[in-house]
Formats: structure tokens, sequence, C-alpha cells
């Protein structure tokens, strides 16, 4: 067991504990504080696989803007929920047997295969390609756009729906 | 040496507990962070199948990159949407939310 | 120009669609402007058909303007159009007939706007069947000139609308099922629906579709009484006539118009068309049956339009009389299309010519009798000859100068259109069918009788006091819309040259 | 040489058709004007190819002739032109001659420049005023002129046949002129209804006509008149091959056919009923189209095809089908109508019954082959009989005249009985002088009269070829004296019996000058057929300057020459008994005597029941109304509109409706509700219960629409992937 399992490890279990609580937690606040951590720990993660611009997007995007985005969101929605005694609902065992099922299924599978190794590369230069890739017409520029029009779609979709009408 | 299984088999945990909060919590916007987990999970396994597969072509990360937007997008309908609920019904919770049945 | 030139026939069947779809985006209530709009699209195809006329250059016969594109290849079936000299004059009374129509419905006030885009959809059905080349594309006209028409009666007709248009719509489909049968046999038999291919494949054609089921000798006369028995309805020929008189009273004036100034012509179309090039042993072995029923129509139409109280009803029976005329010369050059005799070859040529003359000769005059009819039917709201009670000559002089015109065009007199036509089919059908030509003379003396009791019962007599004040005489447009049809009823009957040369020899090649 | 205006001949008249009914139909001035000066152009057209064709030697074998393709044939064509050969030209000597005459008198007639009346009605006839469809009147008199016109230079018998029938719309037109005229009497025609008559019964002619025309035209292939009629070989051939009739040649059946378009035109028996009733129109109408011109076309259409009907025929030899039934009904008929004349009453019909008898003189004159005995007093017969219908119309004119200015009481009474004058001599001269003159003429007044000379020729030629006929003529000879003496007495001399004769007055000049001038020709056209055998004043108008050809001349249309018969004393003397002893006898019943007011026809008495079927004509109006004019009414209006169309044809039609409907609902009712709906019926039932316990899964919460989908997502997978890891096959 090397160092970089060791780090793995602890990560992981920030990770999945912190998940945990996110969807266990009784207050939804702390749920959302939760969800930041495994977030975080989720950009480590991105750190740990050498991919550093994701890392920094998703601290700044998941964290700085979907997280935050949903904190507004509780606030602006609390009042219906500060008295509401129970976190889940009626089916809640079946569901987690069901995730339960879907994780043992899942893990069996995942561990069964034989994957490749990790190779050392440079990826040095791997955010120019990233930046390049997005917009070089032979690749990615269509999806990009496509994206990018779905987010302004997004924006004017949640303005209209959540607007208030005169 | 991180084993890529390793990497896998914790975003299917991920997952699964996303899974989890989306069928079980009653609060929609609980049920929306459910959803935000489950988009991570699927975001370590793209990052993780790139790094370890073909690390010298980049479009695993486009495709994370992809889905970041589209994670965006997701977060703002989905918390309109919550909200506007909210203002016509007073309410979060995602059972009342039952206007479509028999 | 050159492409409205190498375009021109695809031109002139489709752009009424084209003023359908301008109609379409008028506002609904802007009555004058869709009335206008109607009128000057539907001048389009007008203007076209008579370039097509002056266009088409009148040697051996033979198919001009030919336009061919893919269009069901599955099944061998294709858009092939084109003219000869038996379509280009139908084809120029279809374009002229139509604006005349049109103008004639200005009186219409209700739904003006769905009224008029049937109307543009009805002319290009019409345009279609003249100019097909193609078996399928000929059915698809024929259709689509049926439903129009069924919805100008149902919904813009009279009293008793309903039970006409439905009798007119199941009529006529009853016929066109088989047509439509007939038309899949020989496809599926000879592989090909062109029209042109099956002139020359068809008649002797022996390959069997199904060996030892059916012979192909069944499927041609299977096929041919099918042709028959739908063109015969759509003409009408006697005794499958009962359902125009009804269609024809209760359908709106500019209805009546078209119906007899082009829709009847498909029929007789259809026979010179379809029937004899394709089946010429049998059309010359059935074309004393259809003599007799030419007749039979010819004297029994000329005595039911006597027989007749109500004036539309009369003019209507006078086109079954007409009609029967074009029968009797279509069953003349069906006749002698297998003979060798040149005497006897000579006369189906004239009679086949006399024919096709006809059917223009009665498109001008029975348009020009139903548009006066309704003139004074929106006058008096009558058409009731008894209950007209004559006397109105007095009251609008210009419309009873037109009328006896018209009537006399339609009655065969001489220097006016109708007696080159009916002079030419005689003289065509008197070797060939001697004893049914001679009985035809008695309609022809009939047809004397019922136009001189329609001008009696509605002009003579001293001035009536029952329409005073509601017998304006003939307005400008009514007269602009009947004075096109009078000069070449005129033109027509001093020099007939210049129309029937261009069908002669369209006919002579048509019997070979 | 060539006269190549011909064909101009007939159109000024034409155009002036179209002026008035496109442009002057306002102004009854201009109206008028246009139609007279159009008629004298043509006219001056006219005149001068009859001059020129009168220099030209033997202008029959070097006819003018000039044509046009008209209808394409197959690989042939049908051509129209005009032809002038020497029948033609004597033609167009008298026909726009007398119409131009009756287009001046008729502005007379129809009260040109006074007011219009306002108690007139449009369509009827004018009391004393203007006609107030003054333009109309000229508009359809010159449409008239010009189908005879066209009839006349027609050089083939379809255009003939063209002219024909036009002149039939016209003669329909005139006569129902005063189309809104109603009488007090329901059962006296009106003009309408006579117009109806006059073009159906000429209909009747006409189809058979037709027939004629296409037969002829199968078996010739043209239907120009010198192709045909002057053509050895197709006449030889036509009379040779037999026809459809058995026993008939081509030639006879076509012959018969024409004449049959003949008979209708000329109004013969038993298609004449329609020109006594024609006399409702317009006085000018009479003279023109039923005196002069339109009933004459009968007679020179069959003059025209006189080589086809005799085909076949010598001279002296055995008549063919045609002209035997020439003979008989020519003959039959000149006798039969003059009869007729003898008991009429109207001043009109009597002349109309005339006109019948004289025609059906000169067909039986053709009926036995006198070519150019018939032409001849067709010419002369065109000139006095006009002149006696616009006499007529003079008299009828001055009576209305006194009618509307007897002081006191209006009398109603008919302006055209003959027992309603009398004594008009003295109020009306120039008329009675004229009258006296065509009445003279039309008895065959002795010498002096062109009508004697006219038919003295046929009855010469009658008495040398068939004796029979001769002796009918005779008869009818006689006849007509007789009523022509009864007529003029009736009308001219004595006193007047009522108020309106006595207050008659001259007309204008505009009618008494066209009068003169025929009178002019009636006494002097006869003496251009004198023949030149006769004794003395033959051979003295042969010296004087070759007056007397016109045998030669007509007869040189003809391509063998018609030998003129020798003179013979007994038909002459025969002639001038029979023209003299008429006039006596009438004279000494109605001249010597004249009538008194109120007076009986001294007829009646004697001849009993006889008279009254004379009056009524012999019953033939009522025969033909129950024997043709009701059954065909009845055929169209029951048997073949309500039986055979509404009731079996409709009622059939209605029948397979109904059947259908029937069937329709047996399927509907018994087969589908029980064999094929009900299935489906227990089917969708199931279908409702399976739904209905389901439902209860669709509770609109979508976490538990996640997890049942991910139940099965789950449920899926591992099926997979046990089916994968092969535990199951």
């Amino acid at each position: 067991m090397d160092i970089s399992q060791i780090i793995f490890l602890i990560v992981a279990a920030v990770t999945i504990i912190s998940a945990a609580l996110v969807v266990t937690s009784r207050h939804l606040v702390h749920a959302a504080l939760w969800l930041i951590v495994t977030l975080f720990s989720v950009a480590v993660l991105f750190v740990l696989l050498e991919a550093g611009f994701l890392a920094v997007v998703q601290v700044v995007l998941y964290i700085g803007a979907i997280a935050v985005l949903i904190l507004i969101a509780m606030m602006l929605t609390r009042k219906a929920m500060s008295d509401e005694p129970a976190q889940a609902n009626s089916q809640w065992q079946i569901s987690l047997v069901v995730a339960a099922a879907a994780f043992i299924g899942l893990a069996g599978l995942l561990n069964a295969n034989a994957w490749p190794g990790l190779t050392t590369v440079d990826l040095s230069g791997s955010l120019t390609q990233l930046g390049m890739a997005l917009v070089r017409p032979d690749e990615f520029v269509l999806p990009f756009e496509v994206a990018s029009v779905l987010l302004i779609i997004a924006l004017v979709g949640a303005i209209a729906v959540a607007g208030e009408k005169k | 040496m991180v084993p890529l299984s390793w990497y896998l088999i914790l975003a299917a945990a991920l997952f699964c507990i996303g899974l989890y909060g989306v069928l079980a919590r009653r609060n929609a916007i609980a049920v929306l962070m459910g959803v935000e987990l489950m988009m991570n999970a699927v975001i370590i396994n793209l990052v993780a199948f790139w790094r370890y597969i073909q690390p010298t072509l980049i479009n695993g990360q486009v495709f994370a990159v992809v889905v970041f937007a589209v994670a965006a997008a997701e977060a703002s309908v989905g918390l309109a949407l919550i909200i506007s609920i909210y203002r016509r019904r007073n309410s979060v919770v995602a059972e009342d939310m039952n206007l479509l049945k028999w | 120009m050159s492409f409205v030139l190498d375009h021109l026939v695809s031109l002139v069947v489709f752009t009424p669609l084209v003023g359908m779809v301008a109609v379409g985006l008028v506002p609904n209530g802007q009555k004058q402007a869709l009335r206008w709009t109607a009128f000057l699209a539907s001048l389009v195809p007008a203007g076209l058909s008579i370039a097509l006329w002056f266009n088409y250059a009148n040697s051996g016969g033979g198919f001009q303007f030919e336009e061919q594109a893919v269009w069901y290849q599955a099944i061998n079936a294709s858009y092939h159009v084109g003219v000869d000299g038996l379509a280009a004059p139908m084809i120029l009374l279809t374009g002229l007939l139509t604006p005349l129509a049109i103008l004639a419905s200005f009186s219409i006030e209700d739904r003006i706007k769905p009224y008029m885009m049937l109307f543009l959809m009805l002319e290009t059905g019409m345009f279609g069947v003249f100019a097909a080349l193609d078996l399928m594309i000929f059915f698809l006209f024929y259709e689509i000139g049926l439903v129009p028409m069924y919805f100008l009666i149902n919904q813009w007709g009279g009293k008793d609308r309903r039970y006409a248009s439905f009798k007119f719509f199941v009529y006529t489909m009853a016929g066109s099922l088989g047509l439509l049968l007939s038309i899949q046999l020989i496809g599926l038999s000879s592989g090909t629906f062109d029209i042109v291919q099956l002139m020359n494949l068809w008649p002797s054609f022996k390959s069997e579709l199904l060996p030892g089921v059916v012979s192909i000798d069944t499927i041609k006369t299977v096929a041919f009484f099918a042709f028959c028995l739908a063109f015969s309805i759509k003409i009408p020929l006697w005794p499958f006539h009962t359902w125009l008189p009804d269609a024809h009273t209760e359908a709106p004036t500019a209805g009546s118009m078209i119906l007899a100034g082009v829709l009847l012509k498909l029929g007789a179309f259809g026979f010179l068309r379809l029937v004899l090039p394709l089946f010429p042993e049998q059309a010359h072995l059935y074309s004393p049956v259809l003599a007799t029923l030419a007749v039979l129509a010819i004297v029994l139409g000329a005595f039911a339009a006597y027989g007749q109280s109500d004036f539309k009803r009369l003019v209507a029976y006078s086109s079954i009389n007409h009609m029967g005329f074009v029968v009797l010369g279509i069953a003349v050059a069906a006749w002698a299309a297998g003979t060798s005799s040149e005497a006897y070859r000579e006369s189906a040529a004239i009679a086949g010519t006399g024919a096709v003359l006809q059917m223009f000769n009665h498109g001008l005059s029975s348009a020009a009798m139903f548009f006066l009819v309704g003139v004074v039917y929106e006058r008096v709201h009558t058409r009731d000859l008894n209950e007209i009670g004559g006397g109105i000559w007095q009251y609008a002089p210009v419309y009873g100068g037109i009328l006896v015109f018209s009537a006399m065009s339609s009655l065969g007199l001489p220097g006016l259109n109708g007696f080159v036509s009916e002079f030419a089919v005689t003289r065509g059908a008197w070797p060939v069918f001697t004893a049914i030509t001679a009985i035809s003379m008695l309609g022809l003396l009939f047809t004397g009788a019922y136009i001189l009791k329609a001008i009696q019962k509605v002009l003579h007599g001293p001035k009536n006091p029952k329409w005073a004040g509601h017998m304006p005489d003939m307005s400008t447009r009514e007269i602009v819309a009947v004075a096109p049809l009078m000069a070449l009823m005129l033109l027509i009957g001093v020099w007939p040259w210049w129309l029937a040369d261009v069908i002669n020899e369209a006919v002579k090649r048509l019997i070979g | 040489m060539r006269i190549e205006y011909v064909w101009l001949i007939p159109l000024p008249p034409l155009l002036s058709f179209f002026i008035i009914w496109l442009f002057t139909n306002r102004s009854k001035t201009l109206s008028h004007t246009v139609a007279i000066v159009s008629m004298a152009i043509s006219w001056v057209l006219s005149v001068i190819t009859f001059l020129f064709a009168l220099t030209i030697e033997h202008f029959g074998q070097e006819v003018f002739e000039l044509s046009v393709p008209w209808l394409p044939t197959g690989d042939t064509a049908l051509n129209m032109g005009v032809l002038v050969d020497p029948l033609t030209a004597a033609m167009l000597f008298f026909v726009p001659l007398t119409c131009l005459l009756i287009f001046i008198y008729s502005v007379g007639y129809q009260n040109y420049g006074k007011q219009l009346d306002p108690h007139d009605a449009v369509g009827s006839p004018p009391h004393n005023g203007v006609e107030p469809m003054y333009s109309r009147f000229f508009a359809f008199l010159s449409l008239f002129a010009f189908g005879m016109l066209l009839l006349v230079v027609a050089d083939n018998l379809l255009l003939l046949f063209v002219g024909w029938e036009i002149m039939g719309l016209c003669s329909y037109l005139l006569i129902g002129f005063w189309y809104g005229r109603n009488y007090a009497d329901p059962n006296q025609i009106t003009p309408r209804q006579a117009a109806v008559k006059a073009f159906m019964t000429t209909r009747v002619g006409d189809v058979a006509m037709m027939l004629g025309i296409v037969y002829l035209y199968f078996q010739t292939g043209t239907l120009s008149f010198r192709e045909i009629l002057y053509n050895e070989e197709v006449l030889l051939q036509l009379a040779e091959t037999p026809s459809y009739l058995a026993g008939l040649s081509v030639a006879g059946l076509v012959g018969l056919l024409l004449f049959a378009g003949a008979v209708g035109k000329s109004a013969q028996f038993p298609l004449h009923v329609w020109l006594p009733d024609a006399m409702e129109g317009p006085t000018p109408v009479s003279a023109m189209i039923h005196a002069a011109t339109m009933v004459s076309a009968g007679v020179y259409a069959m003059v025209r095809m006189f080589p086809l009907l005799s085909a076949g025929w010598h001279h002296g030899g055995e008549l063919t089908a045609p002209m035997m039934a020439m003979g008989f009904i020519g003959s039959f008929t000149a006798l039969f109508a003059a009869t007729i004349a003898v008991a009429q009453k109207d001043v009109k019909k009597v002349l109309a019954y005339s006109t019948i008898s004289q025609l059906g003189y000169m067909i039986a004159a053709l009926g036995i082959g006198a070519y150019v005995a018939a032409a001849f007093h067709l010419i002369t017969h065109a000139f006095f009989k006009a002149l006696l219908f616009l006499g007529s119309g003079s008299v009828i004119h001055g009576v209305e005249h006194g009618m509307h200015h007897a002081p006191g009481a209006h009398e109603h009474l008919d302006p055209q009985d003959m027992f309603n004058m009398g004594g008009l001599r003295r109020k009306m001269p120039v008329t009675f002088w004229t009258f006296l003159i065509g009445g003279f003429a039309l008895a065959g007044f002795p010498f002096i009269t062109a009508g004697f000379w006219s038919k003295d020729e046929i009855l010469a030629d009658a008495f040398a070829s068939q004796q029979i006929v001769f002796w009918v003529l005779v008869l009818s000879a006689l006849l007509t004296a007789f009523y022509t003496m009864r007529q003029i007495s009736l009308t001219f001399l004595g006193e007047p019996r009522t108020h309106s004769a006595e207050h008659a007055s001259e007309t204008t000049w505009t009618m008494t000058t066209p009068l003169v001038i025929l009178a002019f020709f009636a006494l002097f056209a006869g003496f251009v057929g004198v023949p030149e055998s006769f004794p003395g004043l033959g051979e003295f108008l042969h010296n004087l300057g070759n007056f007397n050809r016109f045998h030669e001349f007509v007869g040189g249309t003809l391509l063998e020459h018609p030998e003129a018969v020798e003179f013979n004393i007994f038909p002459l003397v025969a002639s001038i008994v029979a023209s003299l002893g008429g006039l006596t006898l009438g004279w000494l019943v109605y001249g010597l005597n004249p009538l008194k007011q109120g007076q009986a026809d001294p007829l009646a008495a004697p001849l009993g029941p006889i008279y009254t079927l004379l009056e009524r004509k012999y019953f033939f109006d009522e025969l033909y109304d129950y024997v043709f004019v009701r059954p065909a009414k009845w055929i169209s209006e029951v048997l073949t509109y309500r039986i055979m169309d509404k009731i079996i044809i409709d009622g059939f039609l209605h029948g397979v409706a109904r059947a259908a409907v029937v069937v329709g609902n047996f399927f509907k009712d018994e087969l589908e509700k029980k064999t094929i709906d009900n299935p489906p019926i227990y089917l969708a039932n199931a279908i409702q219960w399976v739904g209905k316990s389901f439902r209860v899964i669709q509770t609109g919460r979508v976490q538990n629409y996640l997890l049942i989908g991910m139940l099965v997502v789950l449920a899926f997978s591992g099926v997979y992937y046990l089916m994968l890891a092969g535990v199951l096959k």
C-alpha cells in the first residue's frame, strides 16, 4: 500500500461519509454543507487523477455556483420545511435496498474486470489541448456551442419559470 | 498505485448514495442534491477512464466539461422549477407534486 | 422565358394551386380583395393556357411540351405530362372558363375564401386530367376534380344540395373505383403506367399476369368495361345521367358553369385519351352499343329537357343532349379505328373532330347558358319557368339579346359554334350508324323545341308586373363574364378552322 | 374577267346588324340609315354583278367561284366560298331590290318621325307612335338580308344551309317581334307562339335536309355545287348507287331529304301550317320573309339542286322519285292552299295561303322538269307578292289610322279583317292601284302582267308533260283569280263598312314609293320571259334587243340546256280562261253587289260546312296539336322525365342505395355487433380491468416512478448479467 493509495482511501472515505450525510441529514442546511464537503473531496480526487483544471472547475462551479444556488433556494423555501418531521419519505427502505443492490452489482462487476494500470505520461500540455479541442472545428466546437446554447436556454428558461408573474 | 477499479467503485458508491437521495428524500431540493451527487459520480468515472485508458486524448475531459455545463443547466432549471412550485403551492415536498396521476 | 416554355404544362397545372395559397393569405373579411385575388390568380393559368395554345405546333398531332419526373418509382408511375391536339383545346377551354366562372361568383357573399380556394383547386384537377400522360397521375387529378365540386355543391348549393352532392359524389366514385382497379390491373400486367408507352404496348399486349388463372383478354375486357363505366357516368351517358340534373340544379351558378363546361368533358376526354388508344378492338366491337346509348342520350335528353319547368334543369338536360353528340362522334371514331376502308376512316376523322369540337362548343354554350340562368335567378329568386312567367325582355333588353344569342349557339344555329360540331358528328356518323344518326335528328329537332320554350317562358310575353324593380339589366361585370364566350361562339361558328385543324391532326393520329 | 367582290355582297347587312346591335340601337335615325345604306350597297353590288353577268356570253360555263378551307375533314377539307352563275345572277337581280324596298317601307310602317306613345307597351304593336324597338327591327331585318344574300351567293350546300337557318332564326325573331302581344281571345295564336310554331315546323324539314346534306357529302366527298351538280359522272354515280332505302338511288334519297327541307321552308303541305300564323309578324316581315325571299329560298334551293333531283331523268323520260314527290306535293299544295284562301277573312292570311299556293306552283313546275319556268315564276312572284303584302300593310296602316282618328268612340276591331274595310279605293288611291296591279299579276291577267307569263310557262310545260298536274294547276289558277278578286272587292270596292275604313287615309311616301316601284316590276318583269315561240310578241321582244332571254340565260346554268317547249295554244287558252274566269266570278260574287256593313260572306251560305272547313283550314292545326304537339309534351314531361328518369332510373338508384343501407344494417346489427364487435368489447373490458388494477401505481409522484424504473433496470441488469455469465440459456 503506497502513499497514493492511502491518500485515495482517506479522500474516498471523506467523500462517502459526507455524501451519506448529504442524503441523511435531518437538517437541510446541514445536508447542503455536507454536499460542499463531498464536492470538495471530489475535486481532490480530480487532482489525484492529474486533472487540475477540472478540479478547479469543480470547486468554482459546483461549490461556488451550484451549492450556493442550492443554499439560496433553501433559504427562499425555508419556511415550508422548517416544521417537517421527517426528511425521508415512505419508500426509503426500498430505496435503500435498491441503492445497495445497485452498488453491490456495480461493485461486483467493476471489481471483477481487469483494468489497465496507470501509465505515466506527460500531461503538461493537456490544458492547452483541452482548450484547443473545445474550439477546433474538427473536434468539439459543435458540442461546445450546443452546450453554450443549452446554458442560455436554461438561463432563459429558469428566469421564465421562476420569474414572478405580474 | 491506485487501481482504476477503486475509483470506479468509489464512483459507484457515490452514485448509489445519490440515487438513494433522489429516491428517498422528501424535500425537492434534497432530491436535487442527490442528482448532483450522481453527476459527480459520472464525472469521476469520465476523468478516471481518461486518465487510465487514453490519457493522450483529451476527449474524456471534454466530456467532463460538457457534463459540468449540463449540471449547471439542470441545477438552475431544477431550482427555478422548485421555486416556482413553491410559490404556487407553498410546498417543496416532492410527494405533494402529484397532479399528474389517475 | 425558356423556363416558362419548357415547363408550360406544369405551370398551367400548378399555378392555380399557387393562386389558392394566395387567396388563403388574404384576410377573411376582405370580400373584394378575396374576389379580386381569386380572379387575378385565375388569369395567370388562363394566360399560360393561351400561351400554350399559341406555342402548340400543329404538326403530326403528337405530344408536345412533355415533362417527365420521378414520382412514385416503386410502382413505375412517374409525373408525366404533355399535351396533344385533344388536350390543347380542352386546356384552353378550362383556362378561359375558370376566370369567367370566378367573375360570375362575385355575387357569392358567404364564405368567399374557401369557395375561391376550392375553385382554384378544382382548376388544377381539371388541368391535370387533360395534361396527364400517366395513368396514376390521370386518376389522381380525376379525383382531385371531384372533391372541390362536392363541397361547392354541398356548401353553396340550393335547397336539395345534400341529396344532389351526395348523389354526384357517390355515383362518380362508383365509376372511379372500377377505374382505379383497371389502372392497377393494367399497371400490374404491363409494368408501366405511362400512357404513351401503353398506347404502343397495351393493344397488342399478350403476356399473362396470372397464367392459368386470369387470361389477359379477361383483364383487358374487365378494364375496358370499367373504363367505359367510369367515363360514361362522368359524361354522363344515358342511363347514367340522373345525377347531372340534380347536381346542376343545386350547384351554385359558377359551379354549374364549370361542371357543364369542363367536368363533363373529363369523361369524354377519358374515352379519347384512354379507351380508344388502349382498347381499340373492344372499342370497335362495342361501338354500336355506345352509339345506341349516345342516341338515347340525344333523344331522351332533348325530350326530358323539353319536359322541364325548371330553367336550370332544362339547361342541365340540354347538356345530356349535347354530350350525346360527343359520344356519338367517339363511337364512330372507335368503330372506324378497326376498319381499313378509306371512306370510313375519313368519316371517323370527321366524327372525332366533331366530337372534340362539340366538347369545346358545349363548354362555351352551356357555361353561358348556366350563367344566364344564374343571372335571372339572382334577380327573381326562382328558376321555375311558369313562376317567372315571361315578360322580362322589356326589363332587361341586353340580357334578352345575350340569352337569345347563347341559346341559339346551344340550339346549333348555323353561323354559331354548335352547328359546326353537330354537322361534323352527323356527317361522320351517317355512313357508319345510319339509322342511329337518323334517329338522333329527332333529338336535334327537340333541341329547338326546348330552347325556344325556355326563351318564350323567360323573355316573351307582356311586361311582367311581378318583377318590376327586381329585374335590373345585366351589370358590366356580368356582361364581361359572358362576352368572351359569345365572341368565341361566333368565331368558331364563322371560321372553325383554327380550332378544328388542331383537333383533326390529333384525331387522325388517334384512329391511326 | 372575274367578279371578285361578290363575297362582299352579303356583308354590309351583317355589318349593319352588328353596328345597330352594339352601337346605334339608341338612335332610331342612325339605325335605319345604317340599315338602308348597307342594304343599298349590297343592292348596287348585286346590280353590277347582274349586269356584268349579262354581258358574258355563255356565262353558264364561266361561272365565278371563290372558296377558302373551312373545316378539316381528315386529310381533306371542307371549303366555303361564293359562286355566281346565271341562276345566282338572276336572284341577285330581285332579292336585294325587294329587300331594299322593304327596308324603306319599314321606315314608314314603323311610324318613324312620330312621337313615342307613352301608352305603348314595349313588345306590342304601337298604337299611333313610333315603334319602341325600332332599331331592333332594322337590326333583325339586316341580319335577315344577310342570310338571304348568303344563301344566294353560296357555292356549296352547307353555306346555303347556313344562310337558310339564319333566315329561319330571323323569321322566328321577326314573327315574334311583338313578343309581348296578347289577344283577348285566348285561342288566337300570339306572335310568340306563331314564332315558335314557324321555327319548329321548318326545323322538321331542316333536320331532314341536314341528313340529306351529310349523305350527299359522304357519297361525293364534297358539297360544292359545281363539283356535284355540274359533273355528269358524279350525278350518274349518284343516280345509280342504291341507297339505304330499297328502290331508291342515292340521288333519290338525298333529293327527297333535301326536298323535305324545302317543304318546311316553302310551307308546302304537310308543313304549311306555320306560314299563315307567321302573319302575326309586322307586315314588312311578311312581305320580305314570307313572300319574297325566305319562303322562296326553299324553291331556290330546289332549283339549285335540280340537277341532283333530276339525276337520271331525261326529257320526257320517267320521273325520278324526288320529282314525283315534288310534282305531287306541289300541285296538291297549290290547289289545297288556294281553296283555303277563298274563305279567309284576314287580308294577310289570304295572301299567306296564296303564297303557299304559288310556291306549290313552282315546286310542281320543278317536279315536271320545268326548271326555267320555276325560276321565272319565283322571280315574278317575289315582285307581285311583295307588292301585295306591302299593299296590305299599307291598307292595315290606313285602317288603323282611321281607327285612331275616327270621331267619337274608339272602334276596337281587327284592322286586318277585310270585312271591316271596303271603299278604300278613294281613301288610298296609290295603294289601290298598286294593289290592283299586284292582284292582277297574281291572278295572271293576260299579257300585261308578269304573273301571266310565268304562270303560262308553267302551264305550258305541265301540259306538255303531265296532264294531271296541268289540270290541277289550272283549277288552282281559277281559284287564285277568284280569291284575288274577292280580296280586292272586299277591301277597296263598295262603301266603307266601318268608321275606321271611313276615316282611313293614304300612307306616307316611304310606304307608297316601294309600292310603285314594285308595281312596275309586277307589270314588266314578265316580258323577259316571254317565249320566243310566242306568236308576235316573242319575236318582237327578241328583235327589240333580246329582252326575253331569261330562258336562255338561266337555262345556261344547267349542263344540258333545257329545251323550251313548243308553243301550244291550248294551255294558253286555258290559262287565259282560268284567269279571266276567276276574276269575273269574283267580280260577280263580291264586286257587283258590294257587301254592306255586317253582311256575311256570300259564299258561306251556299257552301255550308265546306266553308267552315275551309275557314278553319281543314282543321290541320287541331290535328297536329292532337297528333304531334300533345304527345310530344306527354312524352317529354311524363314519359321521359317523370317515368323514365325519375321513377325507373332514379328509382333503381335509390333502390340500390336502400339495398346498400339494408345490407349495411344487416352487417352492423347481425354480423358485426355479435361476432366482431363483441370480442373486442370483452377485450376492452379486460384491458379496462387491468388498467384499473394497475392505475394505483400512477401516483403522480416522480420518486415512485423512479423507484420502479430502478427496480426494473436492476431486474433486467440481473437477468442480462446472468445470461452473459451463462447461467441462463
